[in-house]
Parts: structure tokens; sequence; C-alpha cells
């Protein structure tokens, strides 16, 4: 409860961790929400305009496609694999980036120079790139997405959590438990690890937004998921297509992917300030 | 058994060695050049110098807390000079240390409580949770802070109240030793009598080693048994305290203690060129 | 009576931050031309908020809320923006606290030394040259062409001091503000610090407000001393005077807390309880919650 | 930096490098997919896919395979590319400078946007606009290059089309290039019609790129800034007079830079990173485009010399930020 209250207290948070609420309820429920089926196809009715727009279809409030889907509950649904992606790719990347961060960082030597050495390596990879194709290794489902997320991003964890933990062992504190007798996995796990959290809790969240945004482009570059599924990213490439023919296919994913990310970007720097135990004098 | 605690003989401390790759690598800098220091049981010993004269290293090289590049440490008739961390460990109890910044070297993320209990557990000084606290009520009732400070986080206190927290954390581990720096120049004048009025009380109570580590001759005076004079990372001249202070050998010394300003009128002071030194720098 | 090169009437001060806590409490005090007056103090005293009051750089935390800061007769509280700046740098100057940071790293001594010659002066660059020279020669700084053309970062501390006190007397100003200007220095770089100080301003007959914590500091260079507590004037009056017959109990408290190396049986006697408890009764500050 | 670092920094770039190529290397021998079934028509015998095979070195076990690529990789040789069968150096080397020229482009936007913002922002410390820009500045971080180069393709390419929302220039203006820096060398020459038309081009793919970068350049430097802003240097000169631009500029920005600069050489390589995608959205025939389309079409030797050309790019970026830093930094020298 006590570490409740500071988190309500700030404004990023509450706005954007009610949204993302929101938006997980809304993958939930997606059946029992979205008005018709998502992939049901009907010819007769395609390319029509939102409500609010003449010519439009009633029932269809944002539209159809040019196969006559519905785009609203293509967007209701799209949010499925969205936070699916995120949920699971960040906390995988997190849970090896962090082990590897907080090794290289605490105990240095041999592990700090090959984990060091990996993640130059990594960062030598554009990363869209290397996403690209490791999905073409793969090969396409949301498998494959997760896994070239976490293969791509567990150094951003990494990176950070080396950092910061290199940062808090120079803290007089470490050395006042070093001087107690507490063994080196102690100090880690009990003393520095809870000090490593707010920082990790935040890139947590930001990396969830980066996850949604690289399955995007994947689906975007018709690398993702079978166009079967509705995904933000496959919505915006289709009507990246026929753009001149309706915006409002490219634009409704696109304002549910830009919402989506701006969430948990707002979440993770609203966390970070929320969760400093310490005001700096 | 012998009456001698620590026995330090010609210590040298280099920092920043490298190796690299190509060309030599860095020398690194040597801030301690062979210094000889010998602290009885019971005994407090003052090391004082001005800032770059290697005290604070001296301190943390008899703890083992810095690597030692020349020289041997004994503890209690045992050299621990080449000890490895985890053979170190053991004696980690019976040598303790307050820290110069109390903020710092309190976990941010604990309790008082968390931070004054657990080491007791750790080295088995209390047999359960409810005798860990008893005892921890005992001491903070020595240092004079009330009960409700355990459930404090560190910010929460002064600065004197979290350097009482220190000395606490120190006392309790019942040690031989303890190694004091600096930690009171960044308390005002009337809590700095308080903090070094319980350290003395302390000390003298529990038969206690002291280093105690400081920039003002007065504070070592008050406190101190013996005084080690250091400059450049060298001793420039050791004994009791009478001595050094009533007629000091060196002229560092001498020019040290002139430059003291006592808080009585001294006209002619501020003009009255100091004791001569061969290399003033 | 002539008139006080600074009077302080009635200032007093509320941290904005802190709930409106007072940090001023009614402060008065003078400083005569050519004087030295300390401002002494535990933190929390007021001391700091003082010089900065007198120097217009109150932070924005910190609110006004009653008094007058005459300098020569002008109150600087209600003086326009555009006439204080013009004072400030000119007649009142500062030595600051860290010699560490009070130099620009990324620029050389000549640049900075410079500023304020030929800013306030209009002086030309070969012209503000001559006088940096003659200015590090008064502080004592041997090969001046070679300390000018340096970076802060190659030059010791005690040295980089020597720079601002040359800076700060530079104009000729009629006050100069030093805000625990030996603090963060060794014992042996502070009274070199002190001498060179005094000696400056006894020379360009300058008034000295000297904030320190330290009483020993104000016992060697001070003329008059006012010491604070809380935002409130304690005691104030000649330092002979203070340190010898304090009127207040504080005051002698204070003296006796302090150690010192020639009487090892005496000082480290803690302020008692009922000290604090009789300042904050005679103050009016409610008793501290633990 | 001495130049004992600069030749263990060199030693590592080449380290990293091997590392990159053998990680590639390894990859894609366990891409599912026959390159050579994609480029052989459906009437060639298992003889003709066989020679093809042999052709590629695609016969031989991997080690040798990857020992052979990796000789003629030092070479300069990175083989023949399966879907175009033109030299992959040939290739990268008309891709290159198109892909060079927006990310130069979109450094030189990002840093001055970023910087005018961060010095207005500095000197409106303590105003209401202050909050207000970092509020901006907040949101437009939130946003990736990705989402910016959709919105822009709606906002400037269908809702106001003042952009081409496609392509580097404008087929029908027949220009002939001698280097493939067509913005510079149209500069030069004075082509003034094609350079026009190139930088209409460019406005979008660089905008999507430029804008993240000046978003942080104005989060870094304004901290940097505010930082140096508070220093006792800063006030003393204030007290002597400097206006507050001069304050900024010359007291605060100069010890403010060092940070923001290593920060902005990282950031670059993630821009230089995003140019995949957003060549990709905006048909932008660049390098990174090519690269997708190689992935796509399992060209395996052209996928392999773009990425061993992106991570030199990267690792060049990151030496140069080093010892830009390291130069601009006076206390550099007393600290090595």
């Amino acid at each position: 409860m006590k570490t409740i209250k500071p988190l309500l207290r700030e404004p990023r948070v509450v706005i954007a961790g009610g949204f993302l609420l929101l938006l997980l309820l809304i993958a939930i429920f997606a059946p029992y929400i979205a008005p018709k089926d998502p992939l049901e196809q009907d010819l007769m009715l395609g390319n029509m305009p939102p409500v609010t727009s003449p010519g439009a279809e009633p029932g269809y409030y944002l539209g159809t496609d040019d196969l006559g889907r519905d785009v609203l509950s293509r967007v209701l649904y799209g949010s499925r694999i969205a936070l699916t992606v995120a949920f699971v790719a960040a906390s995988l990347s997190a849970v090896i980036g962090t082990l590897m961060g907080l090794a290289a960082g605490w105990y240095g030597g041999w592990a700090d120079r090959i984990i060091s050495r990996l993640v130059d390596i990594w960062m030598a990879f554009p990363p869209v790139l290397l996403s690209v194709l490791l999905v073409a290794v793969l090969g396409s489902g949301l498998h494959s997405v997760i896994a070239a997320i976490v293969i791509i991003d567990w150094t951003r964890f990494c990176r950070v959590v080396r950092a910061e933990t290199m940062a808090q062992a120079r803290l007089d504190y470490v050395m006042a438990a070093e001087t107690i007798g507490f063994s080196r996995s102690h100090i880690l796990w009990r003393e520095i690890l809870p000090n490593v959290a707010p920082v990790l809790i935040a890139v947590v969240s930001l990396e969830m937004g980066i996850a949604v945004i690289v399955e995007a482009i994947l689906s975007f570059v018709g690398l993702s998921l079978s166009s079967d599924i509705p995904t933000w990213g496959g919505m915006i490439a289709q009507g990246r297509q026929m753009i001149h023919q309706g915006w409002w296919v490219f634009v409704f994913p696109l304002i549910a992917l830009f919402a989506t990310v701006l969430a948990f970007n707002q979440l993770g720097n609203g966390l970070r300030k929320a969760l400093d135990p310490v005001m700096r004098r | 058994m012998s009456d001698l605690l620590f026995e330090a003989r010609g210590v040298e401390v280099t920092y920043g060695q490298s190796k690299g790759l190509f060309g030599h690598g860095r020398p690194g800098v040597r801030v301690l050049h062979g210094v000889d220091l010998a602290i009885r049981r019971g005994e407090t010993v003052g090391i004082v110098g001005e800032s770059g004269s290697g005290k604070t290293t001296l301190g943390r090289a008899l703890l083992k807390l810095v690597p030692v590049s020349g020289g041997a440490i004994r503890f209690d008739g045992q050299d621990i000079t080449n000890l490895s961390a985890d053979a170190m460990r053991p004696l980690r109890r019976r040598m303790q240390m307050i820290f110069q910044d109390p903020m710092a070297s309190l976990n941010p993320r604990h309790s008082i409580r968390q931070i004054l209990t657990e080491p007791l557990i750790l080295h088995g000084l209390a047999t359960d949770r409810r005798d860990a606290e008893r005892q921890v009520r005992a001491i903070l009732d020595r240092v004079s802070l009330p009960p409700v400070t355990l459930d404090r986080a560190p910010h929460e206190l002064s600065g004197g109240q979290r350097q009482r927290i220190g000395i606490a954390r120190a006392v309790l581990m019942k040690p031989d030793f303890v190694l004091a720096d600096e930690v009171v120049s960044g308390l005002d004048v009337s809590t700095q009598a308080q903090v070094l009025n319980i350290l003395k009380a302390l000390s003298q109570e529990m038969g206690l080693a002291m280093a105690f580590i400081s920039h003002d001759l007065s504070v070592i005076r008050a406190v101190c048994d013996r005084v080690t004079v250091m400059r450049f990372g060298e001793v420039v001249e050791e004994g009791p305290c009478e001595t050094v202070f009533d007629a000091p050998q060196s002229h560092y010394t001498r020019l040290l203690l002139d430059a003291i300003p006592l808080p009585e009128i001294d006209d002619g002071w501020l003009t009255r060129p100091a004791p001569s030194l061969e290399n003033a720098a | 009576m002539t008139q006080s090169l600074v009077a302080i009437e009635g200032l007093s001060a509320i941290s904005t931050r802190d709930g409106g806590a007072p940090v001023l409490r009614d402060v008065s005090l003078t400083l005569e031309k050519g004087e030295v007056r300390g401002l002494v103090g535990e933190s929390g005293a007021g001391k700091s908020t003082i010089a900065k009051a007198l120097l217009g750089i109150l932070p924005s935390t910190v609110k006004v809320t009653g008094g007058f800061i005459r300098f020569e007769g002008r109150d600087l509280l209600a003086m326009p923006r555009r006439e204080l700046s013009d004072l400030m740098g000119r007649e009142i100057t500062l030595i600051p606290q860290d010699p560490q940071t009070a130099l620009n790293p990324a620029r050389r001594i000549e640049a900075q030394l410079t500023d304020g010659l030929r800013l306030k002066l209009g002086m030309g660059k070969a012209a503000a040259h001559e006088r940096a020279l003659q200015l590090l020669d008064e502080v004592q700084i041997r090969n001046p062409e070679r300390v000018l053309a340096a970076y802060p970062h190659e030059l010791s501390g005690g040295m980089r001091q020597r720079i601002l006190i040359a800076s700060a007397f530079a104009l000729n100003p009629k006050l100069v503000v030093a805000d625990e200007p030996t603090t963060a220095l060794d014992v042996t770089v502070q009274k070199e610090i002190l001498r060179l100080i005094r000696r400056m301003q006894e020379a360009h007959g300058t008034a000295v407000i000297f904030v320190t914590h330290d009483l020993g500091v104000v016992a060697k260079i001070c003329d008059r001393v006012t010491l604070l507590y809380a935002g409130k004037v304690i005691e104030d009056g000649a330092t002979a005077g203070m340190l010898t017959a304090p009127k207040h109990i504080y005051t002698s408290a204070l003296i006796a807390a302090g150690p010192r190396y020639d009487r090892p049986n005496a000082g480290l006697e803690p302020v008692p309880e009922a000290v604090f408890r009789q300042l904050r009764a005679e103050i009016g500050i409610a008793e501290r919650r633990v | 930096m001495t130049a004992s670092d600069l030749l263990n920094r060199l030693f590592m770039a080449v380290l990293t490098l091997m590392g990159v190529a053998v990680i590639v290397f390894c990859l894609l021998r366990i891409v599912p997919g026959d390159p050579i079934a994609m480029m052989i028509s459906p009437s060639a015998t298992p003889a003709d896919i066989a020679a093809l095979r042999a052709h590629y070195g695609l016969d031989l076990g991997l080690p040798q395979q990857f020992g052979i690529w990796f000789m003629d990789v030092l070479k300069g040789n990175f083989g023949t590319s399966i879907s175009q069968r033109r030299d992959v150096m040939e290739l990268i080397g008309e891709r290159l400078p198109a892909t060079l020229e927006l990310a130069f482009a979109a450094l030189v936007f990002g840093v001055l946007a970023g910087g005018v913002i961060a010095t207005l922002g500095t000197l409106a410390r303590r105003t209401t606009l202050d909050p207000a820009l970092d509020f901006i500045n907040g949101l437009f971080l939130a946003v990736p290059d990705f989402v910016w180069a959709l919105a822009l393709v709606l906002l400037l390419g269908v809702f106001w089309p003042v952009f081409p929302l496609s392509g580097r220039i404008d087929p029908t203006l027949s220009t002939y290039f001698h280097t493939d820096f067509y913005l510079i060398e149209s500069l030069v020459t004075f082509k003034f019609a094609a350079f026009g038309d190139l930088i209409a081009h460019m406005v979008m793919p660089m905008l999507a790129l430029g804008l993240p970068l000046a978003a942080i350049v104005v989060r870094t430097l304004k901290e940097a800034l505010a930082e140096a802003m508070v220093q006792d240097y800063v006030l003393l000169a204030r007290l002597k007079g400097m206006s507050p631009l001069r304050l900024v500029l010359q007291e605060a920005l100069r010890n403010a830079v060092g940070p923001t600069l290593t920060l902005t050489g990282v950031q670059f390589t993630f821009m230089i990173g995003g140019t995949v995608i957003v060549e990709r959205i905006f048909s932008y025939p660049g390098l990174g485009n090519m690269a997708i389309d190689a992935v796509i079409n399992r060209d395996l030797p052209l996928i392999q010399g773009i990425v061993l050309t992106f991570g030199a790019i990267f690792i060049l970026v990151n030496i140069l930020v080093d010892l830009i830093a390291g130069w601009l930094n006076p206390r550099g020298a007393a600290h090595g």
C-alpha cells in the first residue's frame, strides 16, 4: 500500500495507466465489444467511410476496408496482438537483459567484458533490419515476432541495468553492506536491486511501447502474422496502399498505435519519477 | 595474545592502474607510499591530513576495501593482506566502519529497522527477530533516538540522526575495531559535539579500538589517544596526542596547528608568517 | 549620525517551497564602510539568505515579506531591475564558496577575470589585460601571464580562490559579499585566503560581509559579528566582546560546543536541549516533532 | 583520447565487426527458403540447380563457406547479389549515398532544431512557457520515427499534399548525375531545379527521422544547460552584467554540449537504423529499402553486405563522437 500512494499522485501514471487498463479490458473482451466479426468480408460494403461522412453504412462506425471488413472491430481486435507482444516480449527481454546487466555491472571482470562485447556487437545491427531478418529466419507468426523482439531488445535492459548497477555500487551503502559482511550475491539482490528497480520498471514500460511499434513495423513490412489476424501494423500497411481511396483504414489503427505507444511512454516516465524514494536535496 | 590489534607495514595503494592491449596501459597514481600504522586494543588513533594526504585511502586499505599494492596488514595477529573476499567475510563483523556521508551510507530503499536488524541476524548475534529488535531498541536508546525511528526511511531523518544510526549499526556488531571516516565533517557544531560524545563513550564502554579520520585537528584532539599526521600519502609524524599537539616535531604539523583559527582574539595571527616549511605547496 | 553603507531593517522572508516557513525573521543589522562583518550560524540560520538578498539573487522559492535593505540609503529591494544590475558586480560583488564550480571550466582565466572590466567599465582588450595582470600581482600570483592563459582545471583550489578574490575586487567595489569562501579549502590554504581577503579589503577600503559557520574564522577576520538562529538575530556586536563575554546563552553554548586542539579537556559540550527550547520560545517556533 | 586509446578502440571495432559478420553469416545459413529456388525457372533440372549451388558456394560446409566469404570480404569482395545478379559492393555503393544524404540532413535538422529550442527553453526558465515546452517535448519523445513517417504521409502527403509521397527524385526530371550523391552534386553544379525536387522528396523522411532526434537533443541539452546555469560561474557572470543570451551561449552551452554530444552520437546511430523503415514507407531508394527487399528475396550476399555496411557506419560514428568529445573537453587531457 505504501508504494501505491505516490504512484497515484503522479498524473502521468494515473492517466496513461488508466488508458492501458482500458485497452487491456478491450483486448480481453474484444469478442463482446466489437460490433462485427473482424474477419467477415462483404464485398458489397467495401470502402465505406466512417459514420460522420456522407454515404456511410449504419453500424460500421469507422467505415470498412476494401474487403468490406469493419474497421472498428479490426482496430479493437488489433489490441490483442499489440498487448500480447508488449507484455510477453517486454517481460522476457527484461528478465534476460537484467540478469546480464546485473552480472556485468556487479561482478565485472570477464563477465563484464564478454557481455559488453556482445552488447557492442548487437548495437552494430540496425534493429529494424535485424528484426526483419530474424522473422525471415524464424518464420512468421506471433512466436517469431516475440522472439525477434527479445533477441534484439535484451541489450536495452542490459545497458541500463549495467550502468545503474555500477553507479549504485559506487555508493557508500554498498561499501557499508560489504563491511557488515554480507555476501556479494546478498548485496546484489537485497541492497542494489531494489535501488535499480525504479529505472528498470520505467524501462519495461518504455519497452512495451517499443515492442508494439516493432510488431507494427513487421506487420507493415508484411512479415508478422498472417493477414487473417487483425493487427494495427497490417491495417496500416493495407491502408497505405489505398490511402487515396479511403483514409480511415489508415488513420484509425495509426491513432490506436500512437495512443498506445504514448501511454506506455508516459507511464514509464511517470513511474520513474514516482518510484524515486529520495527527493534529491 | 598481543595487545596490537591492527598493524600496517609499508602499505602502498595505487589507483587507476590498467593494462592496455596496445601501449603501456595506464601506470596509475600511487596515493599511499609505504605507510606504517599500529592500533592497540581499546585505543583511538586519529589520522589527520589535508586533501590528497591519503588518509581516507589508508582507512579503507586497513579494512581491505581498496586493493593494496604493497606492504602488509595484520589484524589480531593474522595477516589479512592477501585474504580473498570470502576469507575476509568472517572477520568483517569485528571491523566496522562509520561513513562520512550518512545519507549515502544508508540504503535509501530500506527502513532503519531493516538496516539495523539484518546484520545481527546475518552474524547470528541475535537468536531471533525479537531478540534482534530488542538489541536494536537498546542501542537506539543509547544513541538518544526514539524507537519510532525504526519505522523511518533514511531520508526522513536529519543529518545528525542519520549519523547516530551509522554509529548504532557499527557498534551493534560488537566489533573490536571501528573505522570512523570524517564522521562529523558534514554536521553543525552543536550536533557534532553530541555525535562525538556518543562515539567516545561507546568506544570506552565497549573497549573499541578506533581509527578516527579527520581533517580537523581540534576534533582529533578531543577524541583520540594517539595521532598520525599524513601528507602526500606518507606519515609525517606519529605519537601520543599530548606529544604531537604540545611539542610537534615536524614542520608540517606545526604549520597545520598554526593554521587552525581558534575562536579567540589574536590580532597578530593573520599577519604572522607561518612556520617555515622546506617545500611549502 | 553618518549613513551606514548597508542598513538592513526588519527584513523578513519565507520559503514558498516549505509551506511558507519563515527563513528570515525581522533581521536588522548595519554595515559601515570598510568593516568586515561576520554572519555566523548553523545550517538553516539564514546567513546565506541574507547574503543572497544583498546580491539580489534570492532563489524563486524565497519571498521577502517585509523590511528594507538600504545600500548607501537606496532600497535594494525596491530598486528598478536595470539600476540594480548596474550596481551588482560594480559596487557589490561576490566571493563564492566553492572555487571548483565558480570558474567556468570551458573558458580561460583571462576571459573570466576581465568580464567585469569589459562589461561594466567598457575597457578594451589590451587595457583589461593590463589590469588583470595587475590584479593577479595584487593577489600574489606569480607568472600571471601563464595563469591568465590557463583553464581552471590546470590550477589548484587555492589558486582559483585567489583569482576569484582578484575578480571580486577588480572594480573597487564598496561591498564584497564573501559566502563561506574558505569552507571548501584545506586549513593551510584557508589561512592564506583569509589573510588575502583582509589585505585586499584594507587596501581597497571595502566593506565585507563574511558568511561562515566557523567561530574561529570569525575571530580572525571579522570586526563585528551577527549570530543568527532560525532566521533570527540572536546576538550582534564587536567580535571580541561576543567571544569573551557573550550576552546570549546560545552564544556561549555554541562556543563551548566546539573542540579545541589546545584544550583537550574543554569543548565538546553539546548545546543543551534547554537552550534550544529557550531559543524556540524567544523566536516563537512551535516545538519540533520527532 | 591518446593514440594508444584510439588503437584500442579500432581494435575493438574490428572485433565487433567480426562478431557482426559471424552472427549474420550463421543467421543466414538457417534461413528457411532456398534462394536458388527463387531465381530459377520451373523448367530447371536438378543438375542446373546443383551447378548454381556450386556457383554460389552453397554446396560447401558452413565453416568453409564462412572462411571463403570472410576472406573475400577482407578483400572487399562481398559477392554477387542473387536477386539482382550484380556485384554487392556496386549495389551498396549506389544506394548508400542516398541513405547518407538523408541521415545527415536529418542529423543537421535534429541538432539545429533541438539546439535552438533548448536554448529558447533555457532563456524562458521560470516562465510558464518552460513547463509547456517540456510537456510538448515529452510527447515528441514518445513518438518513434515509424509513427512520424506514417503521420506525415497522412498530413503532408494526403490531406495537404505539399510533398511527394515517395521516391528520391521525380523520374521525369531526367537530370544526369555523375555521382550518387545527388543532393550535393546538384548543389555544387547549380542544378537548382533538381536540388529543389530532391529536397521536396527528402522533407518528409527527414522530418520523420529528425523530429525524434530533435526531441532528444532538446531534453538532453536543456537538462545539461539547466545544470550549468545554476553553477556559481554563471551567477558570477550574471553579477558582472552579462546578458541572459550570452550567459546561455557563452557560459553554459560549452559545458553542456559534452554530455549532449555523446548522447546525440548514440541517437544518430539509432537514427541510421531508423532509415530502414522510413525509407520503406516513402519508397526512398536507399540502403535500408534495398535491405528489406533483400530479406524478402532471401538474397544472402546482399543482406550480408548491407548489414556489415551498417555495422561499420555505426562503429565509425561512435569512434568519431568519442574523438570530438575528447577534443571539446579541455579537462580530458588532465583526466587521461
